[in-house]
């Protein structure tokens, strides 16, 4: 193991001088911001393994001094620069992925006093993939080295990356009378392009995954409509109370879990879908057989007591959880993204909800065209008299029908908590989109339905950069009405003789 | 269905007393400004509070008249009503801004550094031409949608649906603050109306008055459009629209007509809403306005021309007294009287009256 | 339910109908056979060549020809699913043909026409189910239905001439309904709302009559009676009639047109077409 | 038929009568204070706890014997979130209530609203929360900051070096009057600092917009440019998904700091307060402050919540609008005991330069002209119990400048407040 050897005999080497200060952290505790800053600039140029402990517990915000342990005042400023000193101290870790983590921050944060230290390390360096971490985080700063030679290197390998920093550097580079050496201000333009392209294909994709995720959204908060409304021609303005009222069985389930089985809360979502799904169906199963079920083939009617109804819902919840909204944390798993490119992060919570979104699709199609329930749904929609006269029990038909579009509205719930706010007016701000999809979609109509959610969504994150948030979605329902002129059954209609 | 003995009834019976109880009523309503102008110690005096607050529910009365001729007539519900009412709001508001801010431009616009006026502002500071804009824009919009609309057959809960998406699109825009109205502010601080102060009892009173008299146009109107052939074309318009097609009528024109009509009925009601409280921000356009809307019709009582105006009546009365009473439990109320009313009283108030009178 | 690129929207009737009508009456007061301005110089009054209506890929009409003579009373019938309604849909505009031709007499063509065009340019329907305006009194049928101008203004200024009174009374004892003049269409029987569509028709006065099973829920009387009055209409008014009933397609018909899956299967005298061997073995299923 | 009439005459009555039942019944030696806050409603989140506040303190006065020896009265109503509603309530309040002050609004458009009734009925309106300042009316005491005291200190914080030392500056708010007027102050005071063009980005975003991926994706490639701070006037609910989008993508604070003008205490119960931790907020005061007087204030409080039952008291928290409508309400007190009226016209000029010392830990001055308080500015970190550590603050209160001398135009207002009409 000779570079191991190598490493610690160079480590012993450059903190020999330093070996003697024991009193680091007194120094830390004595000294003003300012004098603070400095010292972990100066520590971030000649790292000591005898500081891990120290710089360790600085980033909780605490130091121990004499076996004592004080709280330090931090702001952002120091924050940023004790990252920059743990990373120097990782890149003397034996573990490769520890080194690497370290790399790749100080490409971000290296400052030019680090140049000597992260050049030694360069040099030692036998990981591959560290290596070129390590000298793209070096290349940086030789940007401004006085031999061309290593600024042409520099430059060049800065145009491999897609990072929107090595643009920013190029560009500072290319500024008018910064670099006279002709060859390195021509490798510096070609490195730009290459940066610029890389960057535009980040976009791209963070901007179709943004429109996928705002689509997937969509889509659950109007997969139940498209049953109630879709199916039952329930004109179900109560459908957005049924996602808020999802969203509180997440919040309820999340703080039983806490207090009866605090190990398990990472898990809370998953035992929340059950939950919610049962509340929903079954507050909608009781809407049902109370008020709906002397509405039916009165479209308006319903809308109007489903108003009603849904008033008395939020109203419900304000007094039972208070106006405030209320608090529903992401597990671990749901936070955080991963990152593909330098320029682009996949939030797991939007990556999850994409994929939930799809399944939950799925199974309602299965349980609508593979099951006996989704027989006699289908059955009763089209011909309620003839369904009955064959047996087909309408009534329960009917309940369960509504309970599962309900219930499906109380899975979006869940989903939902996990994005945004989760307070009594949470379905209000949905409605209007649910339906505008449903009725994009086609009545009825499933894979219309899931068509609209991501085209709508697309379009959406298509247009907010180029004319802002506002205006998109002005002008997406402005075209909606138009494309309903042109095609008012939806994209995907059934055509048929019209019956009257 | 209406019973033919019931209507006959009602044709005997009805007119001396309903007349009697509109005369007294109108009475009443004409008398309240004249009281407001009398000293405030004296024991008649009506507050400037009461008649501001009964102005606001005539305007709201105007509105669900004219809610009623496209839905409980012609049978389109329309859930975005509540944008021709404040369209008509805030052309009368440009009017009242430019009195306020005499030669200059308008306080929001120095705000956002706007050196001139928008085009679409010219001539704002003459009356006239606002009380035009007051027409002209929710008559002009109604009758772009409507065209549009009426021409591909939207009808039913997908014309529902598409009015409430306008009126919300309508919000958005106008809660932009480049759109150029005064973003979520909308206008206020107005001071005078044709050079009358907008705060003196005599301004107050005349606008009140104004209001009386457009319900009582209104409903003239509205009773003219009902006794005519083309009210029953309408009806039949609402009960089988493809037999009335195959009779030789074209629906669209007959739909376009009240629909604008009723647009521009909304627009004259905002006109006269926005002096008298004072202000027009884009929450009136709010889906939930124009739905509640709608409730004030069903309560009352649709296809008929009293009922919107007694639920009109009726629902703001209550919501002005929950409010303060019960400020907690007025959804739970205002929730339970959608249910009710769509469950127990299809007819509304006006069909219990009947059903009763005729006991 | 395409709209077709030309239609436009009109507040005004394209096609202005005979101010003259009921200039000569006869016995049951409809106007002449063919009215002004429908050219019918051949003698046909409806053309339908190569008429095709898919849904979904299902054919409810397959190069469908068929030709209605003016003053003729044709009766269609056919199993069901055989296209007829569908058939009297592509007539009045209701579905549009994915291709084929439809003639109202020499120069009107139907398939670029709106409904409210073909109505107003005189061909009448009566649906399968009874559709009257329920709301709306018997005389108030009437006197929407009645042929006049159908603008919105003049609807606004409408007001009924005696002339035209005097026409809805003639009308109303036709169809035997002068007791009910005042009820709701609503609260009449079935049979009544039958006989008031067909008053209805009556005072449109349109030229060609399209009647989708007029006799469903019809006493025998009124049945009899009914064939009477489409015997008394035809020769001056072009009638096609679909019917299910035998016995009265016997009773009126001296032309009958079969129809199969979209298309004719046979024509002629209803003896002739009772006696075709395709026409046996679908009615009869061999 | 009759009874069609009776339910007519019924409403109209009803109607009128209610309007003036509030509180008919009342002790003849009372003082009435109107409280006009939104008790339903979208704003109900964030108004229902002022109006318990005002409540506690004026139990906390009429248990110190009242003021010139009467016991203050609160009226309260709700307008409902409702603009028009509060000109009619504001009027209901100082025409058939007469109450002797109003405290209340939370919104700069509700306050719009009922402005033109206190300047026609000559009332007096004490307006507890921050705002964009251009207004200064007779009528009207302000008790929260202008932008001078709140947004410009926090951006000369995050320019210094221990701030930051932030060079580019992306101006993110909610579509209204508030944001839209701090980020023009903003821009002009950047400019002054030399601060290019090139280097403020501003962006607005609907109310209750809730997805942020394009804006923070655009925050991301704006910070690739230099380091940069967001200053973010997001309103009250578009705040969670703001800031989880901005953890899950991976800004981290301390790369990108967002400081805040309208995330408080009260904004932050009840949310999950993990992807927030290290960003700022700007404020008058913080309940973590720790003087004495915080101490009895929060304590006050707590126990007010629990024995009034409020929802949520376990966890009841203060804050800055909270805290100036305390302050307001003692102000008042104060001044009407000097003048030993509640006449309006001469509370005002006894109001002027009257001093109190708030929970803030400073003594604060009602400016002697202007209305508005002079006040200390703070900025506070955000912790993950959802309350604020303070990273810095000015050294005293400084005075208010409702007219931002960075709005063109503004050098030529009066320092002293005049009617608007």
């Amino acid at each position: 193991m000779p570079t191991a050897l190598h490493r610690l005999i160079l480590a012993c080497l450059l903190l020999l001088p330093l070996a003697a200060h024991a009193g680091d952290a007194e120094d830390f505790l004595a000294a003003n911001p300012t004098q603070q800053a400095k010292l972990l600039q100066d520590w971030a140029a000649q790292p000591d393994p005898a500081r891990v402990e120290l710089i360790n517990s600085l980033q909780q915000g605490q130091l121990t001094v004499n076996g004592e342990t004080k709280t330090v005042r931090l702001n952002n400023r120091l924050r940023g620069l004790i990252n920059n000193v743990q990373a120097s101290q990782q890149l003397l870790a034996t573990e490769p992925k520890v080194r690497l983590a370290a790399a790749q921050q100080l490409q971000k944060s290296a400052t030019p006093a680090q140049l000597k230290f992260l050049d030694q390390q360069l040099a030692n360096e036998a990981d591959d993939d560290v290596h070129s971490a390590l000298s793209l985080a070096l290349a940086n700063l030789q940007l401004v080295d006085s031999d061309p030679a290593v600024r042409l290197a520099a430059v060049r390998l800065l145009g491999d990356t897609g990072d929107p920093l090595a643009r920013t550097r190029l560009e500072a580079l290319l500024a008018p009378g910064v670099e006279a050496d002709a060859a390195v201000h021509t490798a510096a333009e070609t490195s730009l392009a290459q940066v610029k392209r890389k960057l535009l294909v980040g976009e791209m994709l963070g901007q179709a995954f943004s429109g996928m995720s705002l689509g997937s959204i969509l889509l659950l908060a109007a997969l139940g409509l498209a049953i109630t409304f879709g199916l039952l021609g329930v004109i179900n303005m109560a459908h957005g109370e049924m996602l808020m009222l999802g969203a509180y069985s997440t919040y309820v389930v999340q703080l039983l879990m806490q207090r009866y089985v605090p190990q398990a809360i990472e898990f809370y979502p998953l035992i929340a879908l059950p939950v919610a799904f049962f509340v929903t169906a079954g507050i909608g199963m009781v809407l049902e057989r109370t008020v709906i079920r002397h509405l039916y083939g009165r479209p308006l009617e319903t809308l109007l007591a489903t108003w009603g109804i849904s008033l008395m819902l939020i109203q419900l919840v304000r007094l039972v959880f208070g106006a405030q909204n209320v608090e529903v944390a992401n597990p671990a798993w749901l936070s955080g993204g991963v990152q593909v490119l330098p320029n682009l992060v996949l939030p797991y919570n939007r990556i999850v909800i994409i994929a939930f979104a799809l399944c939950v699709v799925v199974l309602t199609w299965l349980l609508l065209n593979k099951t006996r329930l989704g027989l006699n749904v289908r059955a009763v929609t089209q011909n309620r008299n003839m369904a009955a006269c064959c047996g087909v029990p309408t009534g329960r038909v009917d309940m369960l029908a509504f309970g599962l579009g309900s219930g499906i509205a109380g899975l979006g719930g869940v989903a939902l908590s996990q994005i945004g706010n989760v307070g009594p007016d949470l379905g209000q701000s949905y409605i209007i989109d649910s339906f505008l999809v449903v009725v994009l979609g086609g009545v009825g109509q499933l894979a219309g339905s899931v068509m609209a959610a991501f085209g709508l969504g697309i379009a959406n994150k298509i247009l907010e950069p180029q004319i802002g948030a506002v205006l998109g979605k002005i002008l997406i329902l402005a075209l909606i009405i138009l494309f309903i002129q042109k095609r008012p059954q939806g994209l995907f209609a059934l055509k048929g003789r019209v019956i009257d | 269905m209406n019973q033919p003995l019931m209507l006959t009834a009602a044709q005997k019976a009805g007119p001396k007393v309903t007349i009697a109880v509109g005369v007294v009523i109108l009475a009443v309503l004409l008398a309240l400004p004249l009281l407001s102008l009398l000293p405030a110690d004296s024991a008649l005096h009506v507050s400037a509070y009461t008649l501001t607050l009964v102005g606001k529910i005539l305007c709201y009365a105007i509105v669900a008249l004219a809610l009623d001729l496209v839905w409980g007539y012609a049978g389109m519900l329309s859930l975005g009503h509540g944008l021709f009412f404040a369209l008509g709001g805030y052309a009368m508001g440009m009017y009242l801004m430019r009195q306020a801010s005499g030669e200059g431009l308008p306080a929001f616009m120095t705000f956002l550094s706007w050196t001139e006026l928008p085009w679409y502002w010219v001539g704002t500071e003459h009356f006239l031409w606002a009380l035009c804009l007051v027409v002209l824009a929710p008559g002009l919009l109604a009758l772009a949608f409507g065209f549009f609309a009426f021409r591909s057959r939207i009808k039913g809960v997908y014309f529902s649906i598409m009015t409430q998406a306008l009126t919300f699109a309508g919000m958005l825009l106008f809660f932009r603050n480049e759109t150029g109205f005064g973003g979520n502010n909308g206008f206020t601080n107005f001071r005078s109306i044709l050079g009358f102060g907008i705060t003196e009892p005599g301004t107050r009173a005349v606008l009140f008055l104004a209001t009386v008299l457009l319900l009582v146009a209104s409903l003239y109107i509205g009773w003219r459009l009902a006794q005519s052939k083309f009210g029953r074309v309408l009806t039949a318009l609402r009960d089988a629209e493809n037999r009335l097609m195959f009779c030789g009528y074209d629906p669209r024109g007959f739909k376009l007509f009240v629909w604008v009509l009723s647009a521009v009925l909304c627009g004259l009601a905002g006109a006269l809403y926005v002096p008298q409280v004072g202000i027009i921000n884009p929450s009136e356009m709010s889906p939930t306005n124009s739905i509640e809307a709608a409730v004030w019709v069903a309560l009352g009582g649709r296809g008929t021309l009293i009922g919107p105006l007694l639920g009109a009546g009726v629902v703001n009365g209550m919501k002005s007294w929950f409010t303060v009473a019960f400020p907690e439990y007025w959804l739970f109320f205002l929730g339970a009287l959608f249910i009710i009313v769509t469950l127990y009283l299809p007819k509304g108030i006006i069909g219990l009256l009947k059903k009763k009178g005729e006991q | 339910m395409r709209i077709t690129p030309t239609a436009e929207f009109m507040l005004e009737p394209v096609l202005d109908p005979n101010k003259d009508a009921g200039s000569s009456r006869d016995a049951i007061g409809l106007g002449q056979a063919a009215g002004k301005g429908l050219n019918t110089r051949h003698g046909t009054i409806l053309t339908l060549e190569d008429i095709s209506v898919s849904f979904d890929g299902f054919k409810a009409l397959n190069d469908l020809n068929l030709y209605i003579g003016v003053g003729e009373l044709r009766c269609i019938i056919g199993p069901n699913g055989a296209g007829k309604t569908t058939l009297m849909d592509v007539i009045t505009g209701k579905t549009r043909p994915s291709h084929g031709k439809a003639w109202f007499g020499e120069t009107l063509d139907l398939t670029s026409m709106s409904e409210v065009q073909i109505a107003q340019a005189g061909i009448g329907r009566k649906f399968q189910k009874p559709t009257v305006f329920e709301a709306l009194s018997v005389f108030e049928n009437l006197e929407l239905a009645q042929k006049t101008d159908k603008s919105v203004w003049a609807s606004l200024r409408a007001r009924l001439s005696g002339e035209q009174k005097d026409r809805i009374d003639e009308v109303l004892d036709t169809i035997r309904l002068t007791a009910s003049v005042q009820r709701p269409a609503g609260l009449l029987s079935h049979g009544q709302k039958q006989f008031l569509e067909i008053g209805m028709l009556l005072m449109q006065d349109p030229q060609l009559l399209l009647l989708d099973e007029p006799v469903a829920g019809m006493t025998d009387a009124e049945t009899e009676f009914t064939a009477e009055l489409f015997k008394r209409l035809a020769g001056k008014h072009s009638l096609m009639v679909v019917e299910h009933d035998m016995g009265f397609v016997g009773s009126i018909a001296d032309h009958v047109t079969v129809l199969h899956q979209g298309s004719v299967l046979a024509e002629g005298s209803l003896e002739q077409v009772q006696e075709n061997e395709r026409v046996i073995e679908v009615y009869l299923g061999r | 038929m009759k009874r069609r009439s009776l339910i007519k005459a019924f409403t109209l009555t009803a109607s009128i009568a209610a309007m003036g039942l509030t509180w008919t019944v009342q002790a003849a030696e009372t003082i009435k204070v109107g409280i006009l806050h939104s008790l339903s409603g979208t704003m109900a989140i964030s108004e229902t706890s002022l109006k318990d506040m005002a409540l506690m303190t004026i139990d906390e006065i009429n248990a110190k014997g009242g003021v010139n020896g009467k016991m203050l009265e609160a009226v309260v109503v709700d307008p409902a979130s409702n603009w028009p509603l509060f000109a009619e309530k504001g009027r209901q309040l100082l025409t058939q209530d007469k109450v002797a002050v109003v405290f209340g609004c939370w919104t700069s458009v509700s306050r719009k609203s009922v402005l033109p009734v206190f300047e026609e009925l000559n009332g007096l309106l004490f307006y507890p929360v921050q705002y964009e300042g251009e207004e200064m009316s007779p009528n009207v005491f302000y008790t929260g900051a202008a932008p001078n005291q709140q947004a410009i200190p926090a951006v000369e914080y995050l320019m210094s070096e221990e701030g930051g030392s932030a060079k580019r500056f992306f101006l993110l708010g909610t579509d209204y009057v508030y944001p839209r007027t701090t980020n023009k102050i903003l821009r002009a005071f950047l400019q002054s600092k030399g601060v290019a063009d090139k280097d403020i980005e501003e962006v607005y975003t609907p109310f209750g917009h809730s997805d942020y991926q394009t804006i923070v994706a655009n925050i991301k490639k704006f910070s690739a440019g230099g380091k940069t701070a967001v200053i973010s006037t997001v309103n009250g609910d578009s705040n969670v998904p703001f800031y989880k989008e901005l953890a899950n993508q991976g800004l981290k604070a301390t790369e990108v700091p967002v400081v805040a003008f309208s995330v408080g205490e009260e904004e932050l119960r009840g949310i999950d307060t993990k992807p927030l931790v290290g960003n700022l907020a700007a404020w008058n005061y913080f309940q973590s402050v720790e003087n004495p007087v915080n101490a009895k204030f929060v304590a006050d409080w707590k126990a007010y919540a629990k024995a009034k039952n409020l929802p949520g008291a376990d966890k009841a928290v203060t804050n800055d609008p909270m805290e100036a409508t305390y302050v307001g309400i003692h102000m008042w007190a104060q001044a009407v005991e000097k003048a030993k009226s509640t006449d309006v016209d001469k509370v005002r000029e006894a109001l002027a330069g009257q001093t109190f010392a708030a929970p803030s830990g400073y003594t604060l001055t009602m400016d002697k002209t202007n209305h508005h308080l002079h006040k200390p500015v703070m900025i506070g970190e955000i912790q993950s119990d959802g309350q604020f550590s303070v990273v810095w603050q000015t050294e005293g209160p400084i005075r208010a400048q409702p007219w931002s001398p960075y709005i063109p135009g503004n050098d030529k207002k009066p320092d002293h407040a005049v009617k608007s009409n």
